[in-house]
């Protein structure tokens, strides 16, 4: 579904990602795992085009390296970004509506969203409340049914456990395993490898900017190498 | 009382001035945290838009309206494009800067191609009619103001509050990279945001022809610092504040006139000014203000 | 790209010198070059230049004082106009003899109409006025950061205009306030810009000064240190002001008259300008960006009204130097915003290159 | 031999090359810190003066005057006026002007004393300036209590009995002062000042004014400001559409021509009279001026240019009286002569009160929106000039 070639992102001098690679299959759930560094950002930037980049990006057999964010967008590739990044200043109802942005002439939306508040009650709870007030782990949700509101094929999640409590992590890779079990492709970006593999069917592995590692999630578990990116990372 | 009431409709035609003019400054800050002292300039350029082309011949004014309206909105955009996108999310005092700088090139440049000199445009005077209520002159141009004015506040809250693209708008202000992220053009929502003020300027440039006459390097700037009062009176960043402010300002303004004895007619403005530095002492952050709102751009 | 991006640290000549002793001397650095162009003009100028050159050290010390709050507060301030219109206002009223306050001020309040102060005297009241309105304005905007401090300092700016052009009794309304006892030249403006600059050095440099700019950085992580911030602010925003009064005074005492449109917007951009021109962060950025204007902007105004330049006769272009001052504000945001000088001040960046030279 | 001296010695040595060298007469150099921008721009004497040397010039023979005319914009400023007032003087120019108000022309008098040069502002009409002692200032135009009590003379003569006065400080005694003493002259014909209303310069909504105006328990037949246009052009419009059907009069601050156009409809002109410098749209010796240096491709623009070119054409006989380029013997000559002939005047003399000129005041009215011409008298009772 989505296939990365020989994927290249400079800022200024500064080479991030340096030739990648990645495959991922449709309804699969793809972990790209690394240290703090290794260019995992920058690789969700680039796939959704906010960073320029060289190489190829194509989705769903067509090559999207040329189109812009919201083009990408619209043909159902969403990121919920790094640091949740939810409208502040807009109440949660107004996010949600407002991920829906793409499909805003569609009637179904109500549909979408109830399904949504119903996977995170605690939303519904704060529908008209500002976003910015929520606390890390509903931002968190917030982000990811914002995301979903856009009816994706393919969620890029990046690093959707930065700076949360273990408790609370938990309960969000519980709901990416929920919406793995909808069908839907997912990336799972994270630097929290065991527990993402945990979810994950595949992974890779970077550091500074290149796959080190690639396989079967269960394989990796069990790959002591992987102990020491982890270490190094953390 | 017949006094009374005619000084009341006064009142109520300035402030309704100063909040289109106030609602011009809300809607660019609430949306961008921008303080846009070049709204005078988009004014004044809509105005002499207007100049221009009765020199070259038009007469109706319908055209007329409808030049410094387009004009507003083109202006409007230009000045977003050429000097506001590079310092979108640059701090605050950086944005307001640029709009000064923007205002003093846009002045100096009417100075210099144009003339320093006011000159005449009458091609608005039909809007101006005065007629009379029972005892009371009315001018068609109060009735407009008042009405456009609350068309325009009860339009801009909804359309920012409730319509998608209005959600668009405000997030895209605040974060360009996450609401690409949703699928909205964003360089284009801030651009419609923009151009809404430019409309807006048009208007108001509309209205201030009709009254004047004439128009001049400073045609604009003038009003906008009245706005700019209103704005801080009501809450920077809140519409409702700025029409409430830009309201509250002329009947202050109507008020200390009539009241004041004559020998003290001077001080009218004083006495506004000094009333608007007392509520600020009460209230830094405006009457309707949120401090939210004024520290929104710094979370 | 200025040196000034480079990351050399900035680096004290000298760490056996006492902190204190070392601004001084930094700041002393700084001023070499406003007393060299300003002896350079006593000797060589016609009195037309040395008037204009006057002006350029009133904004001088007028965009120093205004560094001190802008550039460590990291607060826009467009209000400092205020206390320059204050501190002249306050000396033309009470040190210009009777005979010209009959024909400007016959009617004054508090008896102001028969008072006359000497120069010096009134010097002093009219800055302890400033003061005290600095304390009372500081009180507010030491407690609000960002946009909505702007925005008040703003408003103070269109208040104190406001009440000079409307309570004519006192200021004399939109006519100039003239008479004024010329007791002043250009030799007192270069000793008290040398002055200002080594006072807002030592500011600066001063435990309040770092705290202060390391707080307008991060507040909260300021705050979370113990920095009392709005103490901070306050401090600053009160000698801001007295410096600008102090500016506002010496022009008083050289143009004879003070009229309240030269306190308004205008000087506000022009000042403002030079600042961020040169770069607020430091006080060399004050008096480069000062410097570059003053020159700069009176060679363009001697060509608006059509000037001849190697017998090649120019059209008039009316509106000329503003336009230049308005494209610098433009530009200067879009492509420099932290200014020329960025974070260094010019004895840091002259030791810097000095340690280069020696090294290489 | 100091630098500087030596500078100006190369300087001087420059200039001789460059000027004309074999010229006779003197040069006489006459500096304008004009108002080319700003609120006084409608009221600059520079393009007129300009135009007058210019022809002079071009007509005077070898040991005629040379008048050379330096003019820079002082933004309306008062201060900048000064700083280049100094300039002038620098540049040893015999005659300066700034912004036609005292707080300009006081300081600039002040200091172009200690050069024995004098200040002659052609459209200056204050009174403050003739009440400091300033030795040698000049005032092209008759002081406003004259204007004031001519207009008074011919609102009389109209019917005006009861009068309302707007007045403001922005202009200092010329709009704060000369509608007190228009009522005082007014009074004088047995009419009476029935209210006193205060504004701001800029003013473009007189509603307020005008609601003031109507509630007047005596109501008003004569409306008198002083002030500049367009606001006093908006005022006319809003008295009229508000119904206001009585006399509306002014100074001159009302003779720009873009009056008619502000005011908009020429009916609403009727009963609209000002006292001004001199009478234009007669075709009469003015309106050839001003249409004959437009042709030359000069930015004149009306009254005020005429004053300016009657400034340059008193300097101009004043030098070739003095045959010197003394400044203070150029001043004893301008005061010593019996008149000149000008642009606006047969015989512009400075005899009589040697800081302004004595002469009729033409009061100007409109029929079927035309300028005419409804009196031109020297007023005989001139209230607070005594």
């Amino acid at each position: 579904m989505l296939v990365v070639e020989n994927l290249v992102v400079r800022y200024g001098p500064i080479t991030a990602v340096r030739g990648v690679s990645i495959e991922v299959g449709a309804g699969e759930t793809v972990a790209l795992l690394g240290p703090n560094g290794a260019g995992k950002t920058s690789i969700v930037s680039a796939v959704i085009g906010l960073v320029p980049s060289t190489g190829r990006v194509s989705f769903d057999g067509r090559d999207v390296s040329n189109l812009s964010p919201e083009e990408r967008v619209r043909a159902a590739m969403t990121v919920v970004p790094e640091g949740r990044r939810v409208f502040a200043n807009l109440t949660v109802a107004e996010n949600l509506r407002l991920g829906g942005f793409v499909r805003r002439r569609e009637r179904d939306q109500d549909g979408e969203r109830d399904r949504y508040l119903a996977m995170f009650p605690v939303l519904r709870e704060r529908l008209d409340q500002l976003a910015g007030t929520l606390s890390g782990g509903e931002q968190q949700m917030l982000a990811i049914a914002r995301a979903m509101m856009s009816k994706p094929r393919l969620l890029i999640l990046d690093e959707p456990s930065l700076g949360l409590a273990p408790r609370i992590v938990a309960r969000i890779f519980e709901h990416i395993v929920e919406l793995k079990k909808s069908g839907i492709t997912i990336v799972l970006v994270e630097q929290n490898m065991m527990q993402a593999l945990a979810v994950a069917d595949r992974a890779y592995v970077l550091s500074t900017g290149t796959i080190r590692h690639a396989g079967p999630a269960a394989e990796l578990r069990a790959d002591p190498r992987l102990a020491d990116l982890a270490i190094g990372g953390h | 009382m017949d006094y009374a009431i005619q000084q009341i409709v006064n009142a109520l035609a300035f402030g309704s001035e100063y909040a289109l003019l106030a609602l011009g400054l809300a809607l660019v800050f609430s949306i961008m945290g921008l303080v846009n002292f070049a709204h005078g300039e988009i004014i004044a350029v809509a105005g002499y838009s207007v100049f221009f082309a009765v020199a070259l011949g038009l007469q109706s004014v319908l055209g007329a309206v409808t030049i410094a309206i387009v004009m507003g909105i083109v202006t409007a955009l230009v000045f977003e494009r050429v000097a506001f996108r590079p310092v979108r999310y640059a701090p605050t005092t950086t944005g307001l800067l640029t709009a000064f700088g923007v205002s003093i090139v846009v002045q100096n440049m009417l100075t210099l191609f144009v003339s320093p000199k006011a000159r005449a445009v009458p091609v608005l005077g039909p809007l101006n009619q005065t007629f009379f209520i029972g005892p009371y002159a009315v001018s068609s141009l109060q009735l407009l103001e008042l009405a456009v004015t609350i068309v325009a506040i009860v339009a801009l809250v909804l359309f920012l509050n409730r319509s998608l693209l209005g959600l668009a708008i405000r997030a895209a202000a605040r974060d360009f990279s996450t609401v690409r992220l949703m699928g909205v053009k964003a360089n284009r929502v801030i651009a419609t945001g923009f151009a809404l003020s430019g409309f807006l300027a048009g208007v108001v440039s509309v209205f201030i022809l009709a009254r004047r006459g004439s128009v001049e390097p400073d045609f604009g700037s003038a009003p906008v610092i009245k706005a700019f009062v209103a704005c801080v009176l009501g809450g920077f960043g809140s519409l409702a504040g700025a029409a409430v402010g830009g309201m509250v300002l002329g009947f202050l303004d109507v008020a200390i006139l009539v009241a004041l004895p004559q020998k003290f007619g001077g001080l009218r403005d004083a006495l506004t000014y000094f009333l608007v530095g007392v509520v600020l002492f009460w209230r830094p952050q405006g009457l309707l203000g949120r401090t939210v709102e004024l520290g929104d751009k710094e979370v | 790209m200025a040196p000034a991006q480079s990351p050399a640290a900035p680096m004290p000549a000298d760490r056996s010198m006492p902190p204190l002793l070392r601004s001084i001397l930094g700041g002393l650095v700084v001023a070499v070059p406003v007393v060299v162009i300003g002896v350079l003009i006593l000797w060589l100028a016609p009195p037309y230049q040395v008037r204009i050159a006057f002006a350029g050290y009133v904004n001088l010390v007028i965009v120093v004082g205004l560094q001190i709050f802008m550039g460590n507060a990291n607060i826009g301030n467009f209000g400092h106009s205020a206390f320059v219109g204050v501190g002249a206002y306050f000396v033309a009223i009470l040190a210009t003899p009777l005979a010209a306050k009959k024909l400007s001020i016959p009617n004054a309040p508090f008896g102001l109409s028969q008072v006359v102060l000497d120069p010096i005297v009134a010097a002093v009241v009219a800055l302890g006025i400033v003061g005290v309105l600095a304390l009372l304005t500081g009180f507010i905007i030491s407690r609000l950061s960002g946009i909505a401090a702007s925005i008040v300092t703003l408003s103070l700016l269109i208040i104190s205009h406001g009440v000079f052009i409307n309570y004519t009794d006192l200021f004399k309304g939109a006519q100039a306030f003239f008479g004024i006892p010329v007791v002043i030249g250009l030799p007192t403006a270069i000793a008290v810009a040398v002055a200002a600059i080594v006072v807002a050095r030592v500011f600066r440099d001063s435990q309040d000064g770092v705290q202060l700019r390391a707080s307008a950085d991060d507040v909260l992580a300021a705050r979370a240190f113990g920095v009392d911030v709005v103490k901070l602010r306050f401090k600053a925003w009160v000698l801001s002001a007295l410096v600008c009064g102090a500016a506002g005074i010496m022009y008083a005492y050289f143009m004879g008259a003070v009229i309240a449109r030269a306190f308004f917007f205008q000087q506000v951009f022009l000042t403002l300008a030079m600042l961020i021109l040169g770069g607020m962060r430091t006080v060399s950025g004050a008096v480069v960006g000062c410097a570059i204007l003053s020159i700069g902007l009176e060679a363009i105004r001697s060509l608006e009204s059509g000037a001849t330049i190697m017998g090649v006769k120019l059209p008039e272009m009316l509106g000329l130097s503003g336009l230049s001052l308005g494209a610098v504000i433009v530009l200067g945001m879009a492509f420099r915003p932290n200014g020329l000088m960025g974070r260094l001040e010019l004895d840091e960046l002259a030791a810097g290159w000095l340690r280069r030279l020696r090294r290489s | 031999m100091s630098h500087r001296s030596l500078l100006l010695g190369t300087a001087a040595a420059l200039a001789l090359f460059a000027g004309p060298a074999l010229a006779e007469g003197p040069t006489i150099k006459i500096g304008l810190a004009a108002s080319l921008t700003g609120d006084f721009a409608p009221y600059s004497e520079a393009e007129g003066a300009r135009c007058m040397a210019d022809q002079l010039n071009k007509a005077a023979g070898p040991d005629d005057p040379k008048i050379e005319i330096l003019i820079e914009d002082s933004r309306s400023d008062a201060q900048l006026s000064v700083s280049l007032g100094q300039k002038f003087l620098d540049e040893k120019a015999q005659v300066i002007a700034g912004v036609p108000f005292p707080d300009a022309l006081i300081p600039m008098s002040q200091m172009a004393a200690s050069y024995g040069a004098t200040v002659y502002s052609a459209p200056n009409t204050q009174v403050e300036m003739h009440e400091v002692g300033l030795d040698n200032f000049i005032a092209g135009a008759v002081p406003d209590p004259m204007n004031a009590a001519a207009t008074a003379v011919a609102v009389a003569a109209a019917g005006g009995k009861a009068t309302v006065i707007l007045t403001s400080e922005d202009g200092a005694s010329w709009s704060a002062k000369t509608p007190e003493w228009f009522g005082e002259a007014l009074e004088k014909t047995g009419g009476k000042v029935v209210g006193k209303l205060a504004y701001s310069f800029g003013t473009t909504d007189w509603s307020p004014q005008i609601a003031e105006i109507k509630a007047f328990a005596d109501k008003p037949d004569t409306v008198y400001v002083c002030g500049p246009v367009p606001d006093v052009g908006i005022l006319v419009r809003q008295l009229r559409s508000n119904g206001f059907d009585g006399i509306v009069a002014g100074c001159d601050g009302f003779d720009d021509p873009s009056l008619e156009e502000t005011v908009g409809n020429p009916a609403y002109l009727d009963k609209v009279m000002f006292a001004t410098h001199g009478v234009m749209g007669d075709g009469g010796q003015i309106d050839q001026f001003i249409a004959a240096c437009k042709a030359a491709g000069y930015k004149v623009n009306g009254i005020f240019d005429a004053l300016g070119a009657d400034m340059v054409q008193v300097v101009y006989d004043a030098a070739k009286a003095s045959g010197s380029d003394d400044p203070v013997k150029l001043r004893e000559a301008i005061r010593a002569s019996d008149g000149s002939k000008t642009v606006m005047s047969d015989n512009l003399s400075f005899k009589e009160k040697l800081a302004y000129p004595v002469k009729t005041i033409p009061v100007i009215g409109f029929k079927d929106g035309k300028r005419v011409v409804i009196a031109d008298d020297v007023p005989v009772f001139v209230p607070y000039l005594k």
